[in-house]
């Protein structure tokens, strides 16, 4: 088994209007020092092994997982050790 | 009875709310904006739906801490009614005056209809008019309204008999055990998913929900009759 | 290094024939050098190549737009301003407009379908007017075809995100499913919306020294195409991390609406604006040039969302939920203070002037200087247009009546066309109640909201049935704008006028010009008739995929009033034994 | 400036739709090796440096960030370098 850690983030010049939300609100509740906050998605992924985990997971991500018009992903793939 | 009506930025349904209570109920109800900091004077709150900023990042996440959630949570303390609908049910679980949270709807799909609800508590100041376990026709319209909580709340709620109304029939939204509706313990605080206050005209369609709003007004009468006499 | 820096020269712009990537045309081109008696340089090019788009300035369709009748006794604002105004009695007006987003939706679904909405709600709110309710006519493909769904779906969750959001009933429209659209669909979004005669706001510049401020969001890059950047460099540097699609803030918006509509009661307010397609040029050089005056503006005190914008990318962005304003110099605090309790920014950002130009600062310096009149008047093109051979072929093709023995199964097969089949799976996604004011939800022949406060009602519809105007566009663009009418009067109610939105494919193409002539020509001899004056309207062309254009799509959206909500009528039969009675012809 | 990744994941005993509906798509798409998808949220902070960094993350994500009725939060502060 593989445990992949899929994170999805939106371009850097796509408006993020959850993350302005977001900040505003930390800016009325007197987190003045927050600059920026973007808010993506935080996927994980258990996948039984296979030779071309990588390459599936780049398939998955690019067709399902993120919308590549406005956002980025990046993954980590861990083995994991099962009980 | 005097109503306040809080306005966040992205409510919608605060109209609504304010005319159910004006032209439904004929009483008093005026618009409360966010940033006040004061419920002085209004016998009953009501927290109306829609989407207070955006319900980006969770529903009913940021508005919690708007300047108005300490009035509400002392009004709510001083036993007076609290009432929220949708958005404002999502603001009460996470200002924590009910247990329990919102997820997704199952299907993860914003659903609107008219649904059918069961009254299975009507010894409530919310639900005297009703009958109980009589089904009452009332709309939804969310997107989380998928309710949760864990086993041991669950049992609490059963015990307490804080389930106010359930779906009847097919469950919208999977929410446990059908849930459409909870009390808190003391009985003051009722959130709720289906809009009660656009089933307040007949000419749209249902009628259903203006027994909730009389059933509150009838307990402030009685409670204001026996303050006078005591 | 500011990226002004690398654009390409005046000189450079001619001699290279930058400005025809730009989209000019070379007499285009040449008449811009007339206009200003100089070498436009990169900025104004592109100013110019978006205000003399097609989208921007009906340059094709115009000649054919003058056909429809446009005033009535009722009609209180014709087409030209944000939206159309008919009164409805009792001092209230109603206010409606209908808008594509085909092409955003067809790149970016969920978006282009949410910021279409988002658009159109601007468009009616800028008037003066509540919006009280939305409409969407669907086009899709083979839903097959797995892109096809995707899309389907991601629209339709877009128009339910922007609408539910905001808080605007969507309580229409309509859904058809063609190969025709497989790689092009259709989103058509109206709004309409209520208000009072004496709020009644036009996008107009007036009076010389007040101040032209801009409320709404942060300006960035959105829907500026990498394509247009001329050089080289500016393109390997903008790399795969940018995006030109635009994403909605529906949150956003809805503050803007609440404010906007304090706004509107300030008599301090002179002309109000949306900041539709190509932004900021298009706003400040209408309202210019409709008030005969000219605007200065100072690019640095805009609202920026990105580092090193150009003025370029800053009048060109299509950034959403912004609204141009002018108001009377001296109340500026008093604006801020309306919009700050929405916990919005207005921002002083120029001046009105009396010469009439459009004048740009930049970093101490003037980047962009033409007439504010020479952006709003593009050359009108005048297109050839030729029957196509398929139409005579139709037109010499026997008549095929079809010989049913099955009724039963032929009823069934019928259920099961996606375009027949229930629309619920759309129309529960969208919020058809908030507002409390929808007396004729989605499923009947045409919505019914209630106009609060009185007994009258307004009913509304979209409709147009492309395979008619496939066959025979004249007589297909009558049925749209009839069965429109039906529809309204089915639900009890006086037909008012009419919206349109035309979807067609490339009008270079003489056939489809030809289309475009013949629809609009049944369109306006069918609005005569009805009486059903056209009050606003949209045109959407070069919908096609591989050079294949869709089949003519004029949508039509009309409104009726109802005067009194006790006699509304729906589709549903009543009661058992109630008797059955098929009218007209 | 310190840059703050934040993850939130729900909870395990949580069940989540939008993980399941994921991976039923996978499935019909033919990926019938991934047994589990959870979805969960990324977000990503530009903060002011300060002594308190850490506290301050963590009073952010109790208090906003995560609902800690069905959601569990980690995060890693990083160093950014500025230009
Ligand atoms: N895309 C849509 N958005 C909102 N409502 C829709 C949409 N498509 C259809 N409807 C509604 O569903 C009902 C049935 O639509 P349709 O089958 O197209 O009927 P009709 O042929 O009478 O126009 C109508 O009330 C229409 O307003």
């Amino acid at each position: 088994m593989k445990k992949v850690k899929v994170f999805i983030t939106l371009k850097e010049s796509v408006l993020d209007p959850q993350g302005q939300a977001v900040m505003q609100s930390l800016h009325n509740m007197d987190y003045q020092n927050v600059k920026d906050v973007r808010i993506g998605k935080y996927i994980e992924l258990e996948m039984e092994d296979s030779a071309d985990v990588a390459e599936q997971v780049d398939a998955i991500c690019d067709k399902l997982l993120a919308n590549t018009v406005i956002e980025n992903y990046r993954y980590e793939i861990e083995e994991e050790v099962h009980s | 009875m005097k109503t306040a009506v809080i306005v966040f930025p992205g409510s919608n349904c605060d109209q609504d709310m304010y005319y159910a209570i004006k032209d439904g109920l004929g009483e008093e109800v005026e618009y409360v904006w966010h940033a006040e900091t004061s419920l002085d004077g209004f016998d009953a709150v009501m927290i109306p739906g829609g989407f207070s900023y955006g319900d980006y990042l969770r529903s009913g996440a940021i508005a919690r801490f708007a300047g108005i959630m300490p009035a509400v949570i002392e009004a709510a303390k001083a036993g007076k009614p609290v009432l929220g609908v949708c958005n404002g049910f999502q603001i009460l679980l996470e200002a924590g005056l009910l247990p329990g949270a919102m997820l997704k709807n199952k299907h993860l799909k914003f659903i609107c209809e008219t649904v059918h609800l069961k009254t299975e508590n009507n010894e409530t100041l919310f639900t005297s008019l009703y009958k109980k376990d009589e089904i009452i026709r009332i709309p939804i319209a969310h997107g989380e309204g998928n309710y949760y909580c864990d086993d041991e709340t669950l049992q609490g709620l059963r015990d307490n008999h804080q389930i106010v109304f359930t779906y009847d029939g097919e469950n919208p939204n999977g929410s446990r055990a059908d849930i459409a509706g909870i009390i808190n313990k003391a009985g003051n605080v009722l959130g709720m998913m289906p809009h009660p206050e656009r089933a307040a005209d007949a000419l749209l369609g249902s009628d259903d929900g203006l027994r909730l709003f009389q059933s509150i007004l009838n307990h402030w009468r009685e409670s204001a009759h026996a303050a006078y006499t005591s | 290094m500011p990226l002004t820096h690398l654009e390409p020269s005046p000189e450079q712009i001619e001699q290279e024939k930058i400005y025809r990537t730009m989209g000019l045309t070379e007499d285009e081109y040449v008449e811009v050098k007339r206009l200003l008696g100089r070498k436009p340089n990169y900025t104004e090019t592109g100013l110019f190549s978006v205000m003399w788009s097609e989208h921007c300035s009906y340059k094709t369709s115009k000649p054919l737009l003058k056909q429809f009748p446009t005033s009535g006794k009722r009609v209180l604002q014709g087409p030209g301003e944000g939206a159309g105004i008919i009164d409805i009695g009792d001092g209230q007006a109603v206010v409606f407009k209908i808008e594509s987003h085909n092409h955003p939706s067809a790149i970016e679904p969920y978006q282009g379908a949410a910021t279409g909405v988002g658009g159109i709600i601007r468009d009616v709110f800028s008037m003066g007017a509540r919006p009280v309710a939305l409409l969407d006519s669907l086009r899709f493909g083979d839903l097959n075809n797995s892109r096809v769904r995707y899309v389907f779906e991601e629209v339709v969750s877009g128009i339910a995100g922007y609408g539910n959001c905001i808080g605007i009933p969507t309580v229409g429209g309509e859904l058809q499913f063609d190969d025709c659209y497989n790689g092009n669909p259709l989103v058509n979004a109206m709004c309409v919306g209520i208000m009072n005669h004496e709020d009644i706001q036009v996008g107009q510049a007036r009076g010389i020294g007040n101040t032209v401020m801009y409320v709404g969001a942060s300006t960035g890059r959105d829907g500026i195409n990498g394509a247009t950047f001329a050089s080289e460099e500016i393109s390997d540097k903008s790399d795969e991390k940018r995006s030109a699609v635009q994403v909605g803030d529906p949150f956003m918006e809805k503050l803007l609406v609440e404010a906007c509509l304090e706004l509107t009661k300030h008599e301090a307010l002179v002309g109000i604006q949306d900041m539709g397609a190509a932004g900021l040029v298009s706003s400040a050089s209408e309202m210019a040039a409709k008030a005969g005056v000219g605007i200065h503006m100072n690019l640095d005190l805009i609202p920026q969302r990105e580092t090193e914008m150009t003025p370029y990318e800053m009048m060109l962005s299509e950034s959403q939920e912004r609204m141009l304003i002018v108001i009377k110099k001296g109340s500026e605090e008093e604006i801020k203070a309306i919009f700050a309790r929405w916990g919005l920014h207005a921002v002083a950002v120029g001046e009105v002037i009396e010469e009439e130009v459009l004048r740009l600062e930049h970093k101490g310096q003037i980047v962009a200087e033409v007439p504010s009149d020479a952006l709003a008047s593009a050359p009108v093109r005048h297109m050839p247009s030729k029957v196509p051979a398929e139409y005579t072929d139709n037109q010499a093709a026997p008549v095929w009546i079809p010989v049913i023995e099955d009724y039963a199964g032929t009823i069934k097969k019928l259920l099961v066309q996606p375009t027949l089949a229930s629309k619920d799976w759309v129309t529960r996604q969208y919020d058809y109640m908030v507002q409390t004011n929808t007396v004729v939800a989605p499923g009947s022949d045409a919505a019914v909201v209630r106009v609060r406060g009185t007994k009258k009602g307004l009913a509304m519809t979209t409709d147009c049935n492309a395979k008619y105007l496939a066959l025979d566009p004249l007589v297909g663009g009558k049925i749209a704008v009839a069965e429109a009418a039906r529809n309204i009067v089915c639900s009890g109610a006086v037909p008012l006028g009419i919206t349109d939105c035309l979807n067609f494919g490339t009008p270079e193409n003489p056939e489809v010009f030809w289309e475009m002539e013949e629809s609009v020509k049944g369109m306006a001899e069918a609005c005569k008739v009805l009486e059903t004056p056209v009050i606003s309207g949209n045109v959407s062309l070069y919908n096609e995929t591989d050079h294949e254009a869709i089949d003519p799509t004029p949508v039509v959206g009309m409104v009726g009033l109802v005067e009194d909500l006790d006699r509304v009528a729906t589709v549903s039969f009543k009661n058992e034994g109630d008797a059955v009675y098929v009218v007209g012809q």
